[in-house]
């Protein structure tokens, strides 16, 4: 898209190469020991369970994708219904199906191919984590993403991670068994998401990723029951915006390690509230449900435009400026 | 995001064979035809059906085959079920087109609504006589419907796809529209391709969120909930997983032959 | 309404009274020691700080008003913007605005003529709450609702209320200091909000209310900075009815005493799903801005309705029927 | 209860008067007239302003007598404002009435929609000459504008009230409309009274949301932001508060005399 404008705007060959670096650079982040051509990642457990449709969303413009979070074995998650739509979002219990880690390396051999790639993992104790993490870097990950946070899976997810303590452990025992940057997604069920971010920074995190699903239930008046198989469900979607906001204003005043965002984003203004906040790069789930994969390309070039308005000359110019 | 939920209440049920029923419901969402929903049967599972009814009046028309299905099928007039959808992107026919509809069993029920709206030829396959399902409503709708079964116990003796490469040889058809077992519509692109004719399929893959959220019903990159059900000719032709390959609940790979 | 309804159609006098009385019987609860002729309340906060604007809630159909939050001084509350409208809901900081208790006997005083009155009110100690409870007692208040859960006011609500501990010295000191029954109201942004409501339990409180907001912030893009002058707030609205349903399903499991929830609830169906998952009584906040005072009306000819059509011959026979 | 924020920017700014501007804006809001804004200056306050033009250019006139009114004013055209709304009900005015209009002060902002529609008779009163604004505007609209000043500087001399007491009696008026200070308001509406013509009056409490939502702008038992800001001569007649009482910030009752 960046390209054909400028092909467009400047139809002189000699002038093409260098302006698309600078358009490129515009929207390019570094953080940490990473650098990513655009700022927007596709969200862990949305569309990418599989190798070609990681590929899809980063050639839809993603600069980045998280995997769907892989465990041990394979997985096939709750029963149906897994999923509903709610006013403002989706609530969703799927229980981290996947293929296990095994048969999840051949995926991330296609999906590497297009770009970047952030291996999500989920395990019930630091040793599950340190394993798949290192057979993630094996695989070709970019970097590691801790899921401490996922709201419905018994004995995973939030379930150990609402707890500072098991924070700290098991992302310092997965700091020591890759080379690769780690990440703690974090839960916002809890009374201080500081507090779990503090404990992944001292543990050793290179970043901490906020926010996973709200804890939620949807019951069906005439048929008496909550509709998911699981009962319990996490709401995701522009609803949890807002909570997401505050938790990344939060965490980016009490560490020093980057933030990445996510909750509700579904467009460029969406994005912007999030950098403003103190995100350094973002992620977006259920809006690519919503919206589709096009929905990468609205945003990066709604920054584009917004960026040149406002005179930000990088991604990194916006970070945290709400805070000032 | 809205109103993509309802409980409804079924009005109407009708046997459409030994083990297949039309459940009829109100419900004014929009639709158009060959999209799907997603259907609740509290304390066993959560389904896709298509609509066979796309009107102010809907309805689902379920082959019992499982838990879920039949679950679906012991429902009474009066009692409630929770629909999420319409899902999928269905059918896109153009008003001038030469249409011929090809369904291999039950997957006449997604048919249904497009012969309605465009009174297209249409091919009715199943393995026997009492398997021939909803030829009376087509028959409503269009002047030529023709049959066949595995067994020759009615119309054609041979599959629906044997039939449809007949019909194609002797009239111009512009566009094939297509539902049933996936082999079936394998060999019917086979053939819209030798009769140089353009095909539009739904196709079927396990279902979590109906939405295009999860990720669970990819082929090769493409969801079948939300860019499909329904592909066309060229989307076909770049599907390395047609007649091949589908995934389990686990994500993992599957070999249909 | 109802009574018109029945007038209409039983013209003849003599049948009037004894329908009245089953039509009125069939919303009215009893929980505790009280008893209200209809389950829905209006929620804390709203349009509840005179004594006319509670009466015309009565009026328009509520079981019951809850008052604003009530302190010992009067208090302007934050500096505006205090509110915004976010997809799915409202984003407020108002920061406890409030007369203080002496003037607003005044306004108890027009409220009580209209219909029960629950006091709610907050403090930075546990003795502030037991004084202020004691007042809103011989107020004529028929409970008293503990704000323990306001998430933007420092050094109140959720600052207190985070903690099991607090919560229940809190509510002990209120019950001895009062005959009527005590309510704590209490905050989702915590890891377990059933232990917040064990702690009220065990402190002698006869109903736990939840929820109140989800922190949250909203900020501007163009204008870099948070929209509320405080800064932070509180998501309220359809956007969190996920999350209080859950709330009141994991309470009504694990507590003895009612649950009275509130989070969302705009029509019929969301009183409804309120009641299956467990609460015995509800309370509406947002929606009286979106929907008006009307909404109560609505929201009694909805059950009304639901009721008979699936044969509940009572609110009560409906409390958590979805835990089955 | 989307679409109700939005971050606009300046395209026109316009001196009315030594302290008075109006500011032009793009924003395709559907609006009616007597409906307002909540005008958000970062740092400082958010406060209520009517729109004093409706359509897909929008504006507010704002008078500048504290920080926020005059932080506003400070506002260049190219600068970005956030607003929220429009909230509140509008002037209800039948085609067919025969309407007078009549302003206090930069009251006649929130009339200005209205006398665009309407075309109707309209006072503009103010202290003094140089604080008439907005006249030139209501010419546009309307053949009879009139101008009254306390100190007779310019038209008639007195207030906005005694002179529409004085139209009223040679006028045959079925509503007058009206938006000022509260006392004059006040006695407006009892010589609509006198002169049994109706009247909808625009009133002004505090406002914190704007909404509905938060109760602290009653008067009686109305929300000035959601039930009004526009009153009818019934509703008027049954407020308590209205010449009398307001509220401040901590919801206490401030004596208006
Ligand atoms: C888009 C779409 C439209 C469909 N329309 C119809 C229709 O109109 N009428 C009809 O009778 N059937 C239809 N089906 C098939 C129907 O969903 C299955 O027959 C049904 O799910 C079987 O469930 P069961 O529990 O009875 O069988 P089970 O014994 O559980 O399973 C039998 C087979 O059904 C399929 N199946 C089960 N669960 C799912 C799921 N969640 N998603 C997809 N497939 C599943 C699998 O292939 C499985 O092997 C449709 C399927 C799809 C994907
Ligand atoms: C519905 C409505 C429409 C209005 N339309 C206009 C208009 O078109 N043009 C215009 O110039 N003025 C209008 N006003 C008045 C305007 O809101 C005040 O002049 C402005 O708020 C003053 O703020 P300040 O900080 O400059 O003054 P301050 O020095 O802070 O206050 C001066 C006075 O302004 C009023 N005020 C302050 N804040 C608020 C508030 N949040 N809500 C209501 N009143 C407040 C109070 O009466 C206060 O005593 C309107 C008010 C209302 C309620
Ligand atoms: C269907 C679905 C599945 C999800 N699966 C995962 C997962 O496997 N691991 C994870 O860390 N987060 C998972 N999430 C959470 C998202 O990554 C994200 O944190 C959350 O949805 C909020 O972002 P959104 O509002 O943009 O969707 C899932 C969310 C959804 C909707
Ligand atoms: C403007 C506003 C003010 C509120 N003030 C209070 C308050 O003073 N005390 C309190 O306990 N809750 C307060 N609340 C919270 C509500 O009582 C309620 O718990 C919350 O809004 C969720 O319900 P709802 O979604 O129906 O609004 C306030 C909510 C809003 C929107
Ligand atoms: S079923 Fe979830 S993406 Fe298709
Ligand atoms: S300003 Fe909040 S109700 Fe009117």
């Amino acid at each position: 898209m960046i390209s054909l404008f400028i092909t467009l705007a400047h139809p002189k060959g000699v002038l093409l190469r260098d302006l698309h670096a600078v358009a490129m650079g515009r929207l390019e982040i570094t953080f940490g020991r990473l650098r990513l051509e655009r700022p927007g990642m596709l969200a862990s457990g949305i569309m990418d369970e599989t190798g070609d449709s990681m590929a899809r969303m980063i050639k839809s413009g993603a600069g980045a994708v998280v995997t769907k979070s892989i465990g041990l074995e394979p997985r096939p998650g709750h029963r149906n219904p897994t999923f509903t739509e709610v006013e403002g979002g989706y609530v969703n219990a799927m229980g981290l199906p996947n293929p296990g880690i095994e048969l999840f390396a051949e995926e991330m051999e296609i999906a590497l191919r297009a770009g970047p790639v952030v291996g999500s993992v989920f395990g019930s104790n630091a040793k599950d984590f340190a394993v798949l993490s290192a057979r993630m870097e094996d695989c070709g990950a970019c970097a590691v993403e801790l899921n401490l946070s996922c709201p419905h899976a018994e004995g995973y997810g939030a379930e150990i991670g609402s707890d500072p303590k098991n924070v700290r452990s098991i992302v310092s025992a997965v700091k020591s068994s890759v080379d690769i940057p780690v990440w703690a997604k974090l839960t916002p069920n809890t009374s201080s998401i500081v507090e779990l971010g503090r404990a992944a920074e001292d543990g050793g995190a290179e970043a901490v990723v906020a926010i996973n699903t709200l804890k939620a239930m949807v019951i069906s008046a005439e048929l008496r029951k909550p509709v998911l198989s699981n009962r319990f469900g996490g709401l995701s979607g522009p609803a949890i915006k807002p909570v997401g906001v505050r938790a990344v204003y939060d965490l980016r005043g009490a560490l020093s390690i980057p933030v990445v965002g996510v909750g509700g984003i579904s467009n460029w203004r969406d994005a912007a509230e999030y950098l403003l906040a103190g995100a350094s790069a973002f992620q977006v789930g259920s809006a690519v449900g919503t919206k589709g994969p096009k929905v990468f390309g609205e945003i990066n070039r709604g920054l584009e435009m917004f960026m040149s308005d406002h005179g930000y000359g990088s991604i990194a110019e916006m970070v945290g400026v709400a805070r000032e | 995001m809205l109103h993509v939920s309802e409980t409804v209440k079924i009005i109407g049920k009708m046997r459409e064979s030994k083990d297949t029923y039309t459940l009829e419901f109100k419900w004014d969402a929009p639709a158009v035809p060959g999209q799907f929903v997603m259907v609740w049967i509290p304390g066993v599972d959560e389904v896709p059906m298509s609509l066979s009814r796309i009107g102010k009046i809907k309805a689902i028309t379920v082959k019992g085959i499982g838990e879920a299905s039949n679950a679906i099928n012991d429902l009474q007039v009066g009692d409630y079920v929770r629909l999420r959808g319409p899902y999928g992107n269905g059918f896109s026919i153009k008003k001038s087109k030469k249409v011929l509809a090809v369904a291999g069993g039950v997957g006449v029920a997604a048919l249904i609504p497009a012969i309605k709206e465009t009174g297209c030829d249409t091919i009715i396959g199943a393995r026997c006589e009492g398997e021939i399902i909803l030829d009376d409503v087509a028959r409503k709708y269009s002047k030529s419907v023709w049959t066949s079964t595995d067994d020759g116990s009615r119309g054609f003796h041979g599959n629906a796809v044997q039939l449809a490469k007949k019909k194609m040889a002797l009239r111009d058809y512009d566009l094939v529209i297509g539902c049933g077992p996936e082999v079936m519509l394998y060999f019917l692109h086979e053939a819209c391709k030798e009769n140089d004719v353009e095909c539009q399929l739904s196709l079927e893959r396990f279902m979590k969120c109906g939405a295009g959220v999860c990720g669970c019903c990819m082929m090769d990159r493409l969801r079948v909930c939300k860019d499909g059900p329904v592909f066309g000719t060229e989307e076909l032709d770049g599907l390395s997983d047609f007649g091949t390959r589908k995934r389990d609940e686990c994500g993992r790979i599957v070999d249909l032959r």
